[in-house]
């Protein structure tokens, strides 16, 4: 009997739950500088998180799914990724989405049940949020296939949450990714919960990680509530992508504090003694605790930075309800480059019946 | 005598059903300690335990898979897919395998499972939550499709497709899940699964739908009868096999059919039943036969979808242009 | 000018689309070395190189949804699914994505591919290697759906597809791949998506087919023509978007139609037709409307798969009924 | 950063190309009674490949798949499966079918285009041949499921190609298998090639092996031309199953010495240098040696074994033509328990335009 293949998968974090480095943090990233940034778009991310439930309770917004406590995936992911890199998200990477410059406003807008909401202005290549679990990773490799064939040092950033890795669409992905070295990241915000089904149910796979051994890349793990050990170590993987060495999968280790969605109520099935911990390693907490150690980040300076946050998540709500709505017969306008004469008589036929309900 | 809701309903046959027969199981995403998203399966875990109801991973096409595999060996699946937009990764499964597994093994082997998913617009539901597919599984030999209308159907139909020998696609149409309750006791009989039913009687034109656009079909049906036009209401609870006859007698008595679903129009399970009637009815005919259906369009988020499903308005003007063009 | 079987037009109008437009990529399994179990790519790898023609893994969900992230990023990926039996893993991607992205991104994003796969029996293929299942794209909102019966028709509907700004999906008959030779030049014409083509006139009968069943149409027709029946013959090469208005003409002209298909007949696309007919031309029929069509069963194995597909004699029985019942 | 998971993956072989034995065999199948009867098994397997070719040739059987070269795979796992065990094989698995006690005549049936070929007489409870790649995977989930429901100690075998190892469907189905520790045992019939593909244009991964491991449970690779490896490794793995230890991999190292079927021609797209080597690891022959070295074997009882199993094929072809046509119109009747009165009508109206037909 001989050994023919053997594999590792480890785990890095760097910012302790205290705020204490567990060791010396990357050069681009111990700046204070950037690390206050990265701060900001977690207090922002969350600011637009409380504002969308507000809004679903206030009937103002649909159905809405929360990032509350994976803040330091989305913006540590945000911040390694390019401009003109193209994301994939899931639907709940909305911190994400706001750092590749999706307007608050658009995302509500989507949320809030108008389609416009995925026509945002700022990332014009990005994909719209994936409401079919980890459908969207057949569509990375898509992407990153067209970079590589085009020559083009552009990566594809694929992110989808630890129930999407029971999706045999994401094995598909990952297998053709790593069989042709394309350059997509794949990264999963495992946050412990897909709906009801604890991470347990999901798979009997010590870490989510080594997903990526069967289709032959490496996997790496990190604490997702690390947003420093997140941006290294997604931050490493895209520029191994960029390099055309292929893609790689990293696990973000983090916890939906929040229900599944506004629809949902987790105290059915979800016990708060496993949730209570997690509070106790808030991704947002631990960089405030770094910054007032080694930055002198001030009470003013954190009284300041939520209300900057809260005045623009407050414009961004207004925004978006003054948006005028879309008139019924767009739903037919966007369906084909020229609406074939058969469906075009429908949306006639629409117009004709509203106005007939109009009058009586 | 109790009253139930349509999703009550479900829930009490899953329940009588897994009392009488313990090779009847239970599986899906969140059905378990969740009780489902609209909790059909509510209080069923705690009832019969882990290994008759549980959750599976976030997987359809095994979700589907599996329960062929342990239909074969004699159990009697209940899977649920959460929302029919999901269904899709299924159909391989359903098509290539489920459907056929009998003709293909002459017999030898049967796959007695029910596929169960909620489907349809009307509750303000995220993207891929709202699809109303239902004729592609019409259109495959081998199945059975049913589609209840009420609480007391629901839970007659559910019965009979669970302890039916063969493949049963049940869908649920969630925009009427708490709409009304109705009366009946859990007494264990089952409906007939190819059967159309009666649901209102009258000469002027039939009026024919299923699902969650019953509710509206019928509304309209009041309406014009206050007008002076009465119609005879079938509903559609099994499109297969479709019950032909029933429609037949009752165009030959009308001379006039008005089809309702909220499925897109082109090919949606209204042209089947047009066609045969084309056919086999076309001399008892008056009028055009009309389909009131969804749009050839994507289902529109939240905003706009009530624009998308039929409404009362849009059926009463149909079945006005019948009358009127004769 | 040379003649071309079916397949060859359409190896030629691959080459073509590849040759005027460096966008349009070819994959699937066992498209590049292999040319294709067809050889449908026969030669194209050499032609253009591993960059443009290539094998994927054994995949049909990735290849679908592969095609869907090279379309969004601006290529025009022509997917090959092997057999039709197999495109069923590809239905999450094309009802949920493909068909969608334009409407959902409100234009923002497009996707410009064509999934392309033979389909239809007749070739005493093994298990799964012989449906039609056709129907279930034609329901599909935002889709089109070509199905070419002559090489020419190939030729200049595969490039129009490749053409398209939106998601197309492409069934190639396989029975009739070689069958018959057609003259036509290479000269890149494409043929219009949404247009049924009149391939023989006559004023007794409208007959309505499509892909492989046109052949038997054909021969039905040409003996009716002997007993002095004289018919209109349309080919539906666009299911999606259909072209309604040659139908109504013609059957407008003949009062009477029979549809064709190898299908199964439940919900197969011919009931649209008919149910299109029984609306908006129910006043010029004078006999009931006919379909000969598969059998709702499955699609036997090779040795009985002659007596599922529909023949010249049952179209011609059909016809004859029709005349005969008014 | 710290190592949180590592994985190793293990080649196991016995018996050498030349016979020689590499190590020590294993008890169980040291002893010349098993191996002689795996060496029959296997040439039977062959003389049935020989047989349905010759039948395809002479146009009485339809598109066959040849297993030429795989026979030790097929009848090592066959050795080591209990008759109440179920299995769910890939359209290529004659051998083992054979060893299951599939009749030689069903199976030309099934390949003759006759649906009675898979309502075989055996192994009741087997599954008829998957033509579509990968779909069994999730059925052997659920027959495994079954079992364990059932607290039976039998085993689902599910055996497929490396073209399937792509497939969503395998990976969904090993998944699941590896959560809930089912009594089911995967196999890889590793011959190289899927179709015109082969096995280094299908996956990244190393082996095929470390699929498992996205999975959570073990994967293993043998010699897949050594039946001794093959009935050794699975062999384990089974009862490893039985006991309730949970599901394995095993990827059997073999190659398709044949067209990918009678109607494919694999010159087009592979080498003949790349086959011959591979004819120099033979299944059938290193065994013959190895029994001629170690028991005895004869020319004369070589002769006889060949001629047994020519007969028994003959016999069976014979039985297979000599097979009355199913009637038409029993393509409805198996659709379903009872044919609903809509289809019935159907039926009736095959069977006239039949009699029509027969008329003029
Ligand atoms: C293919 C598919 N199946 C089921 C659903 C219903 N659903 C929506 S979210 C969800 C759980 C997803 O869990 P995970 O992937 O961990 O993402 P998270 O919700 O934790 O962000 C489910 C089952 C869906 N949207 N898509
Ligand atoms: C899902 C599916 N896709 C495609 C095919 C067509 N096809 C039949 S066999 C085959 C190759 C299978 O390769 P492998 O899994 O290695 O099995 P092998 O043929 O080598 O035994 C393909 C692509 C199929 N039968 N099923
Ligand atoms: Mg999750
Ligand atoms: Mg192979």
């Amino acid at each position: 009997m001989s050994t023919v293949a053997s594999f590792e998968i480890h785990h890095t974090a760097y910012l302790g739950p205290d705020g204490k480095p567990l060791m010396a943090l990357p050069n681009a990233l111990a700046d204070p500088q950037t690390l206050r940034a990265l701060y900001r778009d977690m207090v922002l991310a969350r600011a637009f998180d409380a504002k969308a439930i507000a809004l679903h309770r206030s009937g103002r917004l649909g159905t809405y799914a929360s990032l509350l406590g994976q803040e330091a995936v989305g913006v540590g992911i945000g911040h390694v990724m390019q401009t003109d890199d193209v994301l994939l998200p899931s639907f709940r990477e909305h911190a994400l989405q706001l750092k590749r410059g999706v307007r608050p406003e658009e995302i509500y807008l989507y949320w809030g049940g108008d389609e416009r909401g995925s026509a945002f202005s700022g990332p014009k290549e990005d994909f719209p949020v994936s409401a079919t679990v980890g459908g969207h990773a057949p569509h990375a490799a898509g992407v990153a296939l067209a970079f590589k064939l085009r020559d083009e040092r552009r990566v594809a950033v694929c992110v989808f949450g630890d129930g999407a890795t029971s999706k045999g669409d994401v094995y598909e992905a990952m297998n053709v990714a790593g069989l042709w070295k394309l350059p997509v990241v794949f990264v999963v915000t495992n946050n412990q919960w897909a709906l009801s089904t604890p991470r347990a149910e999901q798979t009997g796979a010590a870490t989510l990680a080594q997903k990526s051994i069967a289709a032959g890349f490496e996997g790496e793990q990190v604490d997702g509530n690390d947003v420093v050990a997140v941006a290294k170590v997604v931050g490493d993987a895209v520029a191994h992508a960029r390099a055309g060495k292929g893609p790689r999968l990293v696990e973000c280790l983090t916890y939906r504090l929040s229900d599944h969605t506004t629809v949902d109520d987790a105290s059915r099935y979800r016990d708060e003694a496993e949730v209570k911990p997690w509070w106790e390693k808030d991704p947002i907490v631990r960089v405030r605790l770094y910054l007032t150690a080694t930055a002198g980040w001030t009470d003013e300076q954190e009284k300041a930075l939520l209300e900057e946050c809260n005045a623009l998540i407050e414009q961004a709500a207004d925004a978006y309800l003054a948006t005028p709505p879309q008139p019924p017969e767009t739903m037919f306008d966007h369906l084909y480059a020229e609406l074939p004469v058969e469906i075009a008589a429908q949306r006639e036929a629409m117009l004709a019946s509203i106005r007939n309900q109009g009058d009586g | 005598m109790a009253e139930h809701s349509l999703l009550e309903a479900v829930n009490l046959a899953l329940k009588r059903a897994m009392r009488e027969d313990d090779r009847v199981i239970l599986f899906g995403e969140d059905v378990g300690v969740g009780g489902g998203v609209f909790r059909a399966t509510q209080g069923l875990l705690q009832s019969f335990g882990p290994t008759r109801v549980f959750d599976t991973p976030l997987a359809e096409t095994l979700i589907a898979g599996m329960a062929v595999g342990l239909a074969v060996q004699g159990f009697r699946p209940v899977a649920e897919i959460q929302f029919m937009g999901f269904i899709y990764s299924t159909l391989d499964q359903v098509i290539n395998h489920a459907s056929r597994l009998r003709n293909r093994t002459r017999g030898r082997l049967t796959c007695p499972m029910v596929l169960r998913a909620p489907y349809g617009g009307g509750i303000h539901a995220p993207e891929h939550h709202s699809e109303s597919t239902e004729s592609l599984f019409a259109h495959i030999p081998g199945l059975r499709v049913v589609i209840p209308s009420s609480p007391k159907m629901a839970y007659g139909l559910l019965l009979s497709a669970i302890r039916d020998p063969d493949p049963v696609v049940f869908l649920e149409p969630k925009r009427i899940y708490r709409a009304a309750k109705e009366a009946f006791d859990d007494d264990g009989e089952g409906a007939p699964l190819d059967r159309c039913l009666m649901r209102r009687e009258g000469g002027d034109c039939t009026l024919v739908s299923w699902g969650a656009s019953m509710k509206e079909t019928l509304v309209a049906a009041e309406e014009l009868a206050g007008q002076g036009i009465s119609t005879d209401v079938i509903d559609v609870c099994t499109l297969k096999p479709l019950d032909t006859k029933t429609i037949l007698d009752s165009v030959a008595r009308t001379g006039r059919l008005v089809i309702v679903h909220e499925a897109a129009r082109t090919a949606g399970f209204g042209a089947e039943i047009a066609a045969g009637v084309a056919d086999a009815g076309l001399y008892h005919l008056r009028a055009p036969i009309v389909r009131v259906t969804g749009y050839d369009t994507v289902m529109p988020l939240a905003r706009l979808e009530r624009h998308y499903m039929p409404d009362a308005a849009r059926i009463r003007a149909a079945v006005e242009r019948c009358i009127a063009s004769d």
